[in-house]
């Protein structure tokens, strides 16, 4: 076990990933010398050098299309893009083309591309570097999305990600970055070592856990939100609420199930994540959770995400984001109930 | 004339004239060299056979056994001219009309039909014919084929010297698709990774009903010399200055010398796809100029004329174009529709929640009306 | 009133819209001479010209990020992309930058764009052809995204989107084009004309109506599955079960308030739509209906759409689709509670 | 030299060396002969004070009273050359390191700091002064450019001969922005339309850590001429040169010749952004080949070869330096957080039911807080 942040954890999955297999390659924008604007692949371009960490032109769908070709000589390559807000550039090829290959070639190509996306708000930055899309994502079939909340996650599922046959698209919270934890290195590489190690891993990355056991609401959360929903557990506990929270860590596939146990013992569900909450992730999730736990819900499931309008600039995102007080109040709206 | 606009066909490349006499060029006139009057027969050959399967397709389609065809009429000494170019290590990135270089990358002609009978969207095995899939978004592929050649470049199969290893990519678009940012982040990329790759575009003076005016106003040959592609324009209905600057720029490529761009200028003799009607924006005039460029003919001519086109290769390129129509027909009306559960299959590699969940219900689904009754 | 196909009515819509305001114009593939490959303009290039009846170059995102430009000086730009998988190229455009404008510039720049988009599927066409990417922009504000099911409203709600000074996606439900019915033309003609036609045309073409009374369940419905919804309330109701019927017309804003009214009183729900289940568009709704109908519900919402798989090959469509049978199969399922 | 690699400054238009001469060139002489001591004076007046402004906000987002800043440093003759050829019927659509040429559209300066202390995205009046937005996403502002320049033709601003009423656009981006298909696909549109419109590259050797030879193996000027696009490489740290093609691009553009494009060979002097550190990718020697061709130090010097820059000029420029920095301090610091509600303006023009219910729980639950005393 070892300390590390999440940024610092990604690093070292990274390599890990690329001592264990030669075909795994970076690319991205600044990702070489300088170790990318958020320092994600340091040390990386010294030590595998410019054909593995390979700095692209500034072209996303130029980065993702070409993947597409490597990926179909055998490499796995894993892009970095930038910020969120710049992937809309490679959206015509990671929807129509990354998704697709596999069905339309009847299994016969596999395109095991992950993308990496530091994504999400809370660090004061201009327009454009604070967006949350996964839902824009979730939606075509084809792809994976994952979003890990802690240091070991992301150790974990970014292994699991580039050993995945399918595309993937790994959202890292950046705002979580420096948050520290333990990782233990030892069992995701045993995993993935392991013959059927892609399988195994492949299913791991995709179910949620749960991050804290409670028997009142179920705060349902992934990535940058996690951290606030075990926050308002907290102080909902102190109030004498016991709060469950389920991280979710997979967001396609929607690991429903881990939800709906969760919410068929509590009854309330809240949901909170920092995409706009009209046509977002939440939505979904509270559809299944009516399709299949209906009758066991003793409140509606509430949402607390992002506004139905652009990121704002940074002097006003805490207001525009989910807060603490935000998913409180849910918390209490659900337990009026 | 004033069916090519401002796009004058005065510096093309050309080996073999419109009335099927040959001439010299001096930088390509070596390039085909070895063409001997049998492999020039074989190209005639090749190109009367994809000829008559796509008459046959378009019948098919008017019969109702296809939703769509896309005809690749009046392209075909462009396709099969490059495509015998091209030899196993070099791998094929087709646009979508490209039926002719799928002929000589050995794919069956009717199996691509497989896609216009709306039984599934990609046909054959791309790695064995080292021929991918058709794509259907303008452009998208051209990224992808850059990649690939890259991918060729770092696993040592350019440049080695050793010709049963050194390949190349060729990838195929139209003089629309020259418009779309992905092409030109392609150059980008070859350029700047000195990329295996020779981007072959086969103008066709449309895009669907625009006249390639609309794409540009100068010859789409000289785009790739903005990102310092080497390019060349050729007349792309001589089957044999087609063969002749492949063949030219798939050595530079296959030996480390980077991308080049080829612009064969052509004709689409048919209408975009059997949607389409061509009588809306075009002329008869227009056509009639085409026809008497007509890529078969030509060469027809030629060989003709030396006395290489005996009536035996006629009768027997007749009897095999017939032969193909009857197996085309047969095999397609022989095609079932898929097993409905298909539509779940290869979504992903691996199982997917959602997709084994959705699967699971129309399972039970489809046996509810079973022990109805209803239906099959 | 004079009988019209839907595409005729768009087409008259379209020439309404160009004779009464000579700042729109026609931007799109093969839509002059040619008339579109509907034929939707058919004519309108013969009478308006070529430069308001643009033939483009063969790139979407230029034909979007042009039109902004021509919007900035008071343009008003109809786009028509080609087919709905075809809009991707573009979503850059269309989601950073199209919806974003009024927003940055504090409301002094304001971006009267239509993107129509020949959407869903059911013709019998080949890949990317028959696709419903809806929900893709219903996520992001700033844009409104709407599609008629009628060619009365295809006839009104064309020119009210042009008439908007918001960038309106207009999804035209392809396989409905060839269907008739009467249009009245003087109504809309009347409204736009008006001092105020533009926000009163607005508001009208983001609401619901109820298409037919019931009382036991509400059938949800927009655009291409209007009519499927009608039908198997006519089936249902012959089996002694009353359905309602609501065509949202609006995806962005969503009329929840039109369907939530409905759900009070039936107190079961069944969307329907061709996008994909999951993460689509019936989330969204199924969410909403959750949190304000929940206790008037007894049953829980069902959505029948598109299954988490690529559109398939077209001798499959029929099955992927929502059909009769499944939705019937979901109004029973429903009624069991 | 090393410093610049394949991409040499051999052919460069220059017309004022790095040491302060005047040359002659053949073609752009005649476009700066109107440029008399008191319009340099003017020049070196605003190169001097954007710089000074440019290095104020740097401090001040070292004082983190901004999130973030993006220098122009040693691209001001780049800007303010092209901005003093502008006249008021051309229209600018920046990236978003035009600060000088902000200043030459008559923005204050100060202005320009709302983005970046994070009050809102867009901080001017761009239709006011004609000078568009910042947009961020890189390239995407180059098709709003060509749309914009193709809407000034079609409502009679161009090629009328008219001064008074003829005008063009000019777009500004970055050498790493010509890899994007926007870029490219702005070309096409530009050339097949005629826009009046100038693409105005401002190669400043880098985007972020990536050498300009990661997008282009060829001078990027060169990739006009692949649309048809005459193009021009002129030094972008020479003021005069800068100022002489602009006015010749665009005196070309507003008579209806259509689209130029200029690379501007220049050097970013200081950090892609602020949160950048080019010592992790760029050396020493690098910045002081550069730093002696710095573009205010070679119109100092040949002005005041000149006996043109008197004490008083410098300290006239030296005192409103300094008051605009103070300036800009106090206006930053005085700037307060925009209402939280603020977040819901604007999103539409017109009502939309999402956007307004959500404002409307926003005031109810931030009412809540004032009810219980909790916050304000
Ligand atoms: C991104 C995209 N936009 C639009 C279309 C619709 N479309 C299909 S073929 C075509 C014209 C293509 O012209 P060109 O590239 O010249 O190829 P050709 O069909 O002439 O061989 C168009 C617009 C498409 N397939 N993909
Ligand atoms: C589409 C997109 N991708 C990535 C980025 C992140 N980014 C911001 S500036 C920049 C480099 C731009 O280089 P260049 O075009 O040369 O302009 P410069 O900053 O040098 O003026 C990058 C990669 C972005 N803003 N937009
Ligand atoms: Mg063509
Ligand atoms: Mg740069």
């Amino acid at each position: 076990m070892t300390q590390m942040t999440m940024a610092g954890a990604i690093n070292r999955g990274l390599r890990a990933a690329m001592d264990r297999d030669e075909k795994v390659l970076l690319m991205g924008e600044d990702i070489g010398q300088l170790g990318g604007v958020f320092r994600v692949t340091d040390g990386l371009w010294k030590d595998f050098g410019p054909d593995r960490v390979m700095d692209t032109p500034l072209a996303e769908s130029g980065i993702v299309g070409t993947a597409i070709g490597m990926a179909m000589r055998g490499y796995r390559p894993v892009i970095e893009i930038q910020f969120d807000g710049f992937i809309f550039p490679a959206y015509d090829q990671i929807t129509t083309q990354l998704a697709k290959m596999h069905y339309r070639s009847q299994g016969r190509i596999q395109l095991p591309v992950v993308i990496r996306v530091p994504f999400a708000g809370g660090i004061g930055a201009v327009e454009h570097h604070s967006e949350s899309p996964e839902a824009l994502f979730a939606h075509t079939a084809g792809l994976r999305a994952i979003s890990p909340a802690t240091p070991q996650d992301a150790y974990d599922m970014i292994q699991q990600a580039i050993a995945s046959p399918d595309p993937v698209l790994f959202f890292e919270p950046k705002a979580r970055y420096w948050d520290k934890g333990e990782v233990d290195a030892d069992r995701v590489d045993a995993q993935l070592s392991a013959e059927d190690g892609a399988s195994v891993g492949t299913a791991e990355m995709s179910r949620g856990r749960v991050a804290r056991a409670g028997t009142d609401v179920t705060l349902v959360a992934y990535g940058p939100t996690v951290r606030l929903a075990l926050q308002a557990a907290e102080v909902a506990g102190a109030d004498g609420t016991s709060v469950e929270v389920v991280d979710l860590r997979s967001i396609s596939p929607l690991d429903s199930a881990t939800v709906i146990r969760s919410a068929k013992r509590t009854g309330r569900v809240v949901i909170v994540h920092e995409a706009p909450t009209a046509y977002g992730p939440g939505a979904e999730l509270s559809a299944r959770i009516a399709e299949e736990a209906f009758f066991h819900l003793h409140a509606p499931v509430l949402r607390v995400g992002g506004f139905h309008a652009p990121y704002p600039g940074s002097k006003l995102e805490h207001d525009y984001l989910p807060n603490l007080d935000r998913v409180l109040d849910a918390v209490d709206r659900v337990m009026t109930h | 004339m004033d069916a090519l606009g401002p796009q004058t066909d005065d510096d093309l490349v050309t080996l073999l004239t419109r009335t099927g006499e040959r001439v010299e060029h001096p930088e390509f006139s070596r390039y085909a060299e070895d063409l001997d009057a049998a492999a020039l027969r074989r190209m005639w050959h090749d190109m009367t056979v994809v000829r008559a399967f796509d008459n046959e397709a378009t019948s098919l389609q008017r019969q109702g056994e296809l939703g769509l065809w896309v005809q690749s009429l009046g392209q075909e000494a462009a396709q099969i001219g490059s495509g015998h170019a091209m030899n196993g290590n070099d791998f094929v990135f087709p646009s979508y009309r490209e039926h002719g270089v799928a002929h000589t990358r050995g794919v069956d002609l009717p199996e691509i039909l497989r896609i216009f009978r709306g039984l599934q969207h990609g046909a054959w095995d791309a790695e064995a014919h080292r021929f991918h899939l058709y794509t259907l978004v303008i452009g998208a592929h051209s990224l992808h084929a850059t990649g690939y050649a890259m991918a060729m470049d770092r696993d040592g199969l350019v440049g080695t010297g050793d010709p049963e290893r050194d390949g190349a990519v060729v990838c195929y678009f139209g003089d629309g698709a020259t418009s779309q940012g992905d092409v030109n982040e392609a150059m980008v990329f070859a350029a700047v990774h000195d990329a295996p790759i020779v981007f072959f575009v086969q103008n066709n003076q449309f895009a669907i009903s625009e006249p390639v005016t609309r794409q540009s106003r100068v010859p789409l040959a000289q785009r790739g010399a903005g990102f310092g592609i080497p390019s060349v324009r050729v007349d792309g209905n001589d089957v044999i200055a087609c063969y002749a600057v492949t063949r030219w720029a798939l050595e530079r490529a296959r030996s480390g010398g980077g991308p080049v761009l080829i612009e064969a200028f052509t004709y689409r003799m048919g209408a975009h796809t059997t949607s389409d009607d061509p009588t809306r924006y075009r002329t008869r005039a227009d056509e009639s100029y085409w026809a008497e460029r007509d890529p078969i003919a030509r060469l027809d001519a030629y060989l003709s004329s030396q006395g290489e086109l005996p009536d035996e290769a006629r009768e027997a390129v007749a009897a095999e174009s017939k032969e193909l129509g009857r197996r085309t027909r047969e095999t397609v009306r022989s095609w079932d529709r898929p097993a409905v559960a298909t539509m779940f299959d290869h979504v992903y590699a691996e199982p997917h929640a959602t997709v084994e969940a959705e699967r699971a219900w129309f399972e039970r689904y489809e046996r509810s009306f079973a022990d109805q009754g209803v239906h099959a």
